[in-house]
């Protein structure tokens, strides 16, 4: 029988690292990682040699980038392993290192996520199967569609969807490792440069590069290695699914989410009204209104007005994208998923400074991999 | 876009799929199996879809992340008449003649492809009420 | 307390699948690997819809191939997730698959290998550490720099270094998914064109396209889904390591073979001496002689010998690449590591019809990644 | 290949590492931290290694997998007197005058570069008797 998280061993968050996340530089990806990684084992306070086994999410970076980087803390033997899934590849590195833990083949696994802008090839371009739009169809495009499509059904203004981007703004105006740190209001936000439809230029993340790293340990390492309890953050459940056939006209994305958020929730044993923190996907800023839909914290077509009043805020009813997302924080790719586990780490035990969410102790990451994939991590805090 | 249509004036059909396992139909064909029941392609028979539908959802987009691509151009979301809803390009690239609504038909438009030669590529246009 | 294979409840091989390995073609990756899915589920009974979780080694399709090829099985909504590790990308899909599996994850895991030649962009090649000869340095000059070192420590010709090839090649004539079918002769292959030193072409593996897939199951789903006990393959270890530190001069990838192949033995609780049919890494001929060796079948330097008397025959004392490995079924990359596992599955279920190696109750499979990573697989036919 | 060595006649050093954590030489250097003991790259201290050795073993290539590669050109793994064993091109393209166990050195050539300029590299070469 299949089993869920809960059943296995407790898998807790002891260390996260972060490289700002920033637009294409000279900096080596080898630099990106290590700096990331060097912090995660910092912040646990474990040496390299105490490490298991490492999952590497990337997407952009070619050919085996992992034992190059990884073999300068000291080349230990360790099993190391890249994995992809689009944009959900660092999510899926933080799935891989909690099933290691979770089921006893690693005591102490790393996640590293890890990319720099290059072109993007994708597959299924090549699977011989074209449709009317093809290239036409691109992200920005996609996502302008559905938010066309939410704004009629719902009645909802472009300023309303804008002001997705203002909050995330505001709250990566606090955050040391976001790529836009600036806090742009939402004047600035609606007159940028139109992209498609009702979205401007800060609708849609920017991609850069960055690197992001996260130490999951068992008890059994918790207590040998003696890292701080009070510190570590519990993994309740780790979901991965991938798209299957909808109604007519239903987004993908948003059913896909839907069903992923539902069966993490139910894994976890937890209500998603409970959950204090979540990182969503917000590539372009209408996915957020939806994704908080389909968590089911706020009945359909209402997210947009919630939000206004401060509902999604930091201090708010339940802190959406306090790191300030895709949108603001940034989405190297790679280092996303990751990025958004540190977050939710960091709210979790208190130490997100001036962008601390009062209270936190559940949180929720979720990323979306065109294809498409979904990988939900639902984590609590300390006892 | 060859294969994906069927000439014919006034409304070009789709050349969709209707799977003999599990009834599902779909657009755009494909050579592999159903995405529903998993069928081989053997019993992906095709299944025409009237060139006919409503404007569910449009937008222009006004930057172009590739050369090959001029802006601007309008994408809607289309509930065909016959069931699918599927995306294609507008001819009315601005949308301004456009609204969620809007009966819209398959047309062929002539465009420049290599060498000065043309090719005829399937567009959508707002119906003219008979 | 990290736990072996062993520890965990039995995996087993229930379904083998392969597209052809072929020089690149028209032919979609989706059509490719569809194809070598679709005879897994044939082989080994099962519907998509009983298949829990997919894991796609790859390493040159782009980003996120899988569900645009899976889709077409039936869109199920199970996790779904791309592996790379050079040329050890099956191989890790198939560990991957193997660890849900045991862990209790899933009850039933496909593992697919996938590639279709492309541009090879290798990261570490950005990883800003240049040495004094870099792309002069290619795979068959590296390969047959140890060729020369390997001749002159213990007095070996060419002839019997070429001698590897030949028998693979006699392998491959009888496999009707080979790259290579045609049975070269000793003199083809020494008369071939000269790529570096002691190398031939011939000598060399050609990198084509192709796919393999492998469904492994538990005893519960074996059970529950009605499938051949008898042609089932248990899974004994599963062993990923990577490069450490080894003594000037030595070469890495066979010391990091050492390590793994020992590890796994170790794991399997099984002596190297038992083995029956082995697939080795054999990229470049010189490859099988280090390997064996290093396996400790035969002490060093005697490998040649052995060989020319046809100990690794099939028939002979161990069938060592049985396919016709690297050399001569090919090396598509992706696919690789998962069609030895096929090879293997096929010897040990007693099915590999002219290239049968005779009572062959225990097999491993071996892949290195450049970089370098280490796979290693050891399975036992079903008692 | 700027920064791997010295410059130096006759026999330019190659510029190694010394880890000062576990005292590990390498090269080639790096400005990350140390691969057998995870030191800091500033535990890793400049350590020139002499531009002497024996050859180890060596081939001559003929075939270029790569255009910007023209062959022959002949490979060696060198066991330096300092302790590593490197990797090595020689100034004798076809590898005809050398032996295993030859003592050899390096010395730096002028090579074509773009437009016309040139660099200078380094390579290897036998060590003629004193
Ligand atoms: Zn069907
Ligand atoms: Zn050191």
């Amino acid at each position: 029988m299949r089993r869920p998280l809960r059943d296995y061993r407790p898998v807790h968050v002891v260390g996260i690292g972060l490289h700002r996340f920033q637009p294409l530089s000279e900096t080596t990806y080898v630099e990106l990682g290590l700096t990331a990684i060097r912090e995660a084992m910092a912040d646990a306070g474990i040496a390299f040699s105490a490490i298991d086994s490492a999952y590497c999410g990337t997407a952009l970076l070619g050919m085996a980038p992992s034992r190059a980087m990884l073999r300068h803390l000291g080349a230990s033997g360790l099993p190391i392993t890249q994995v992809e899934n689009a944009s959900a590849s660092g999510s899926t590195a933080v799935r891989q290192a909690v099933l290691e833990v979770a089921s006893g083949m690693a005591d102490v696994s790393l996640a590293i996520g890890l990319d720099k802008p290059a072109p993007i090839r994708l597959a299924h371009e090549a699977a011989g199967v074209p449709d009317l739009v093809n290239a036409y169809a691109s992200p920005f495009t996609h996502f302008a569609l559905l938010a066309d499509d939410y704004m009629r059904r719902y009645g909802v203004t472009a300023e309303q969807v804008a002001r997705v981007a203002e909050k995330n703004f505001r709250n990566a105006s606090k955050n040391p490792h976001a790529h836009r740190q600036k806090g742009y209001s939402l004047a600035e936000i609606l007159s940028g440069p139109n992209i498609s439809g009702p979205l401007t230029r800060l609708q849609c993340c920017p991609i850069g590069e960055g690197a992001a790293a996260v130490i999951v340990a068992s008890d059994d390492a918790i207590a040998r290695l003696g890292l701080s309890r009070a510190r570590s953050v519990r993994v309740l459940s780790s979901t991965s699914r991938s798209e299957r056939v909808y109604d007519p006209g239903a987004d993908p994305d948003t059913e896909l989410t839907r069903e992923t958020l539902a069966m993490s929730c139910a894994e976890a044993g937890v209500s998603p009204g409970d959950l204090d923190v979540v990182e969503f996907h917000d590539g372009f800023s209408i996915e957020e209104l939806l994704y908080v839909e389909a968590l089911g914290v706020c009945p359909p077509g209402q997210a947009a007005g919630q939000l206004a009043r401060g509902d999604f805020d930091i201090g708010g009813r339940v802190a959406i994208n306090p790191s300030g997302g895709l949108l603001a924080m940034g989405h190297p790719i790679g280092p996303t998923g990751v990025g958004q586990i540190c977050e939710i780490a960091r709210q979790l035990r208190g130490e997100a400074g001036p962008r601390q969410h009062p209270g936190a102790r559940l949180g929720l990451a979720h990323m979306v991999g065109i294809g498409s994939v979904c990988v939900v991590h639902i984590l609590s805090a300390a006892d | 876009m060859a294969g994906l249509f069927l000439e014919g004036e006034p409304n070009p059909a789709l050349r969709g799929q209707e799977c003999e396992g599990c009834g599902r139909v779909a657009f755009p064909p494909n050579p592999y199996g159903c995405e529903k029941c998993g069928a081989p392609a053997a019993m992906l028979v095709d299944r025409p879809l009237a060139g006919r539908g409503r404007i569910v959802a449009f937008v222009t987009t006004t930057h172009a992340n590739r050369r090959d691509l001029s802006v601007p151009y309008t994408v809607a979301s289309i509930a065909l008449d016959d069931g699918p809803v599927i995306r294609a390009i507008m001819t009315d690239s601005t949308g301004e003649s456009l609204a969620a609504g809007d009966a819209v038909e398959t047309v062929l438009v002539e465009r420049a492809a290599d060498e000065g030669s043309t090719d005829r590529v399937l567009r959508f246009q707002k119906r003219e009420a008979a």
